[in-house]
């Protein structure tokens, strides 16, 4: 396992007490605490480098405008990328997703075309579609949950045809934890010469992601979840897909030359990216991306292997508590519920324990509608957690089954 | 105020088994209610006569607290005018949100002051108000309605 | 004038040395450097405070979405909304304006519908209008300038007309400094009951600005540009124009019950702001607001006023300068060039004497075409800087003149 | 190395003065490029015969190290072959991003030696390189036409 009592040295909020308690953070999956190395990286380019990127011929501007170029650079190693102009930054996941429903959606959409979704999509890879579909005619068809959350894999069979123009699926369910099969998919897609795009916002903070391994065609990943500042998010596009779509927003930065009445765009990934950058924050993520690279991807995913696995085990013991999503081989986190005690009281009696904890739907109702809950309390870990934060967790559960003893 | 508080007997026993939990076909008084930090949402349904609420029923999903808070305040205010409940209504506000104490001696606040514990624990107070904002919210529409 | 020594202290990026000068910083136009107020707001948000927003019933959630949302407040305030439901928080001013553009233009332009612009438009406030006439068949006007370089206000009584469906245009423009008769202008729209959008970017910063006593419809802003962090702006929209438009972006965070099939969105403004939003962002924002009103936006507006002034009879002084834009009543930023050397080669040279500034068509590349430059050289000011900048600007400029004699 | 240096005489001279400014009609080789990071332009013409570039001019506007930089190019490069202009360029991208040190008591190189202060200012590397990626890129085009 992994020196959690040193890798805590590194994120000041652990000094943070909570009604009395030290904190222990389990909601990870929303979003992760942050190491001062990335604070610091973020404070030292505002104290030292501050400065608008491109254009500049400035010593500071050179600076800022290398620094950013630079994360991209980062970013594109990170998941194994051939060409830094395969990454745009974007604010995060949610508008990756975003634009490329619309940029490509909208360029080559028509009525009746099929875009291939899962039941277990977040909303931030749902809501864009929906949208899409409504602007194009174009249909959604969904691959449905086998009865342990997992995907049913004779369903996408029967669902991508000559009429599928785009699948779209999460890596790792957010909510029920389950790892797909990504590389299956993207290759039986491909067959049918359909572009795919991963959501991988909760797999490439967890566990390698290689963009070239898997072939995907977009792929799309949030800073914020992955140690990094908030307000920056990755889209990886292989080149030739980027380059067939025109650009999603228009302003400064993303031009070559503009008249009044027309305007010739920078190459990419530039031409997707109008105004002025989040450039702390892309300097902030790689930063970040330094911090995991130290630590190790398969350090990692170790370590979580073990806790998720400790946490199944121990809510297993506790009578009345209902786990959801695949037993076995699952991402870094577990959803579940207490009998007759609603998540949100759940998460109440947690934080007395300095538990952080998320109760609600995890931004994937379809999910809760079909595990037919209003929703679920979900415990995500990262590196900084040990075995001792699920000790604590467990305590909270058994406290508050005391507590509502009488209702059960 | 520990949690424990917050969780107290009387809380549960109206979580347990809140009361006049169901629909009124035909109400004068009807409102839908969305806590859009935490999803939990509510249906109120309300007959009037007169002026007065003479039967009141809720449907809904949610925590404890809101539950319990539904549970409680469709028991009080059964039988009271318009007026009386808005106002009734207005004081519930002031004592959830900590700006007023809760009256100690008083019959018609005894168990409502189980909620007390909820002025400790902010985000809990949009919880207990649900049912209570939601009944406003119907009752200007339906006043709005007799204006017409 | 303000006390600038002692407010260049709260600015550590004044202690970098560049080419062995103190930094002279002439480009807040592009960005603003960053008081460590600002700084710090951020990294104690990330040491103390961090979690997710919305949603959350733990104590850090609940602090951070207090924490955001009052930063909402804060924002409403500076600009005198209403109500902190007219503030959405989008990356930057142009994400705010390609926002309105596709949310209100997809759903009310029609073939032939006119858009009116002006001529000095920055790229952010051109761009997205160029690509959403493409999509709905609508056209561009543009109100073009007088010599002198201010709007010239007949041809904005010819160009307005009951074909006209939006009105988009600058408060002070970032190249020329022009000073826009806005309040006029919107009269003038909503007597057509025309919407009309207000660039604010280089005027909140700098100039009391008051949404209600505008009463503009829309109105945008950059937080990078007034101290703030990068990856934040403001779109402000009267309550009930934002009500009326559809979503812009899907995903987490703006909806309230979703199915595979439908979703129903959040009210205003969380149903535009998808996905994880930048939360560090908003709270650095506040904080910068606040330090702008601890100085006083009086003050700021007179202490520029002197800067500007100065500056433009310190050049007017040196032969074969030409200077652009109106010479009276303008905003605090002067663009020019020097006779026969190109703007790149002064900026250049300027940075040898620790002079950071701009030289480059500033994104308006149609004012370029209009003073029939390539580009220009401009030096733009905020409240860290004082005359004795502006001295050694002039003594830079005397410099190239000198290298460059041989050339004119 | 100061900005003096970069300025030197012969750059100053060559960008008063540019030599071979113009078009070309009907040229072999045909090329535009554009510096991204400044907006600088150009446009590259040149006549072929044998492998031999026997004329090229350029069209563009921009600062002095870029108008210089092309002004010397066009002087050097007329009357040598394709593959000998391709070597050139390359050497010269070596020099000026300082991967390699400028040859001394070189004729040939003698002029272009004005450019070494560029190195120090690694933001206007792309000044000065912008005729040669120009240049590079029609020779490119031209020999993938030939082929066909
Ligand atoms: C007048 C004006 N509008 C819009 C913008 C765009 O701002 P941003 O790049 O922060 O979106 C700028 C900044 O360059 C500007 O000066
Ligand atoms: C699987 C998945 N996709 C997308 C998102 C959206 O991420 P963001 O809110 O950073 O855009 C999330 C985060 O909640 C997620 O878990």
């Amino acid at each position: 396992m992994l020196d959690v009592a040193k890798i805590k040295e590194d994120f000041p909020i652990f000094q943070r007490i909570i009604k009395g308690k030290n904190l222990i953070y389990l909601d990870s999956a929303a979003t992760t605490q942050k190491p001062k190395q990335v604070i610091e990286a973020i404070s030292n380019y505002y104290k030292y480098n501050n400065a608008n990127v491109h254009r500049g011929a400035y010593t500071l501007s050179e600076e800022s405008t290398a620094m950013y170029e630079n994360a991209r650079q980062i970013a594109a190693e990170f998941i194994n990328a051939s060409s830094s102009r395969s990454i745009v930054f974007t604010r995060n996941a949610t508008e990756a997703i975003n634009l490329v429903a619309n940029a490509w959606g909208l360029e080559y959409f028509k009525p009746n075309d099929e875009i291939l979704l899962t039941q277990m999509e977040h909303h931030s890879n749902l809501i864009p579609w929906q949208l899409i579909a409504k602007k194009t005619g174009a249909k959604l068809k969904f691959i449905y949950l086998d009865q342990n959350g997992k995907l049913d894999l004779r369903d996408i069979n029967d669902k991508i045809n000559k009429n599928t123009k785009f699948v779209s699926l999460v890596q790792i369910s957010n909510s029920l934890g389950t790892i797909n099969p990504v590389k299956y998919i993207i290759k039986l897609a491909h067959t049918y010469n359909v572009p795919i795009m991963i959501d991988a916002t909760q797999s490439v903070p967890h566990t390698n992601v290689d963009v070239q391994e898997l072939d995907c065609d977009f792929l799309v990943f949030s800073g914020h979840k992955m140690l990094g500042p908030t307000g920056i998010g990755v889209l990886y596009g292989k080149e030739d897909f980027l380059d067939k779509m025109p650009p999603y927003m228009g302003g400064g930065e993303m031009i070559n030359e503009v008249h009044l009445d027309w305007a010739d765009y920078r190459s990419i990934p530039w031409k997707f990216e109008a105004g002025t950058p989040n450039i702390s924050g892309a300097i902030g993520l790689a930063a970040a991306i330094k911090y995991i690279n130290s630590i190790g991807k398969k350090n990692i995913e170790q370590h979580e292997k073990t806790l998720t696995k400790f946490a199944i085990e121990e809510l297993t013991k506790i009578d009345g508590v209902e786990i959801y999503g695949p037993l076995d081989d699952r991402g870094p986190l577990v959803a579940f519920n207490i009998k007759n005690v609603h998540p949100h009281d759940v998460s109440t009696i947690l934080d007395e324990f300095g538990v952080a904890i998320r109760a609600g739907h995890h931004c994937t109702q379809p999910i809760m509608q079909w595990l037919n809950v209003p929703a679920t309390v979900r415990a995500s870990f990262y590196i900084y957690n040990s075995l001792d934060d699920i000790d604590v967790l467990i305590r909270g559960i058994k406290k508050t089954k005391e507590i509502f003893a009488s209702v059960s | 105020m520990s949690v424990e508080d917050l969780y107290s007997e009387i809380v549960l026993e109206h979580y347990k088994e809140p009361h006049n939990v169901g629909e009124i076909e035909y109400p004068e008084i009807f409102a839908k209610g969305f806590n859009e930090s935490c999803g939990d949402d509510i249906k109120i349904f309300a007959k009037v006569k007169n002026n007065i609420i003479e039967d009141i029923k809720f449907l809904g999903k949610g925590c404890a607290i809101s539950q319990s808070s539904a549970s409680m305040m469709t028991d009080l205010i059964k039988g009271k005018t318009l007026d009386e409940v808005k106002e009734f209504i207005k004081n519930f506000n002031k004592k959830i949100t900590g700006e007023e104490e809760f009256p100690e001696n008083s019959e018609e606040w005894f168990e409502l002051s189980a909620l007390k514990g909820v002025i400790k624990f902010p985000i809990r107070v949009k919880c207990a108000s649900l049912a209570w904002h939601t009944l406003s919210q119907g009752i200007k529409d339906f006043e709005n309605k007799q204006k017409k």
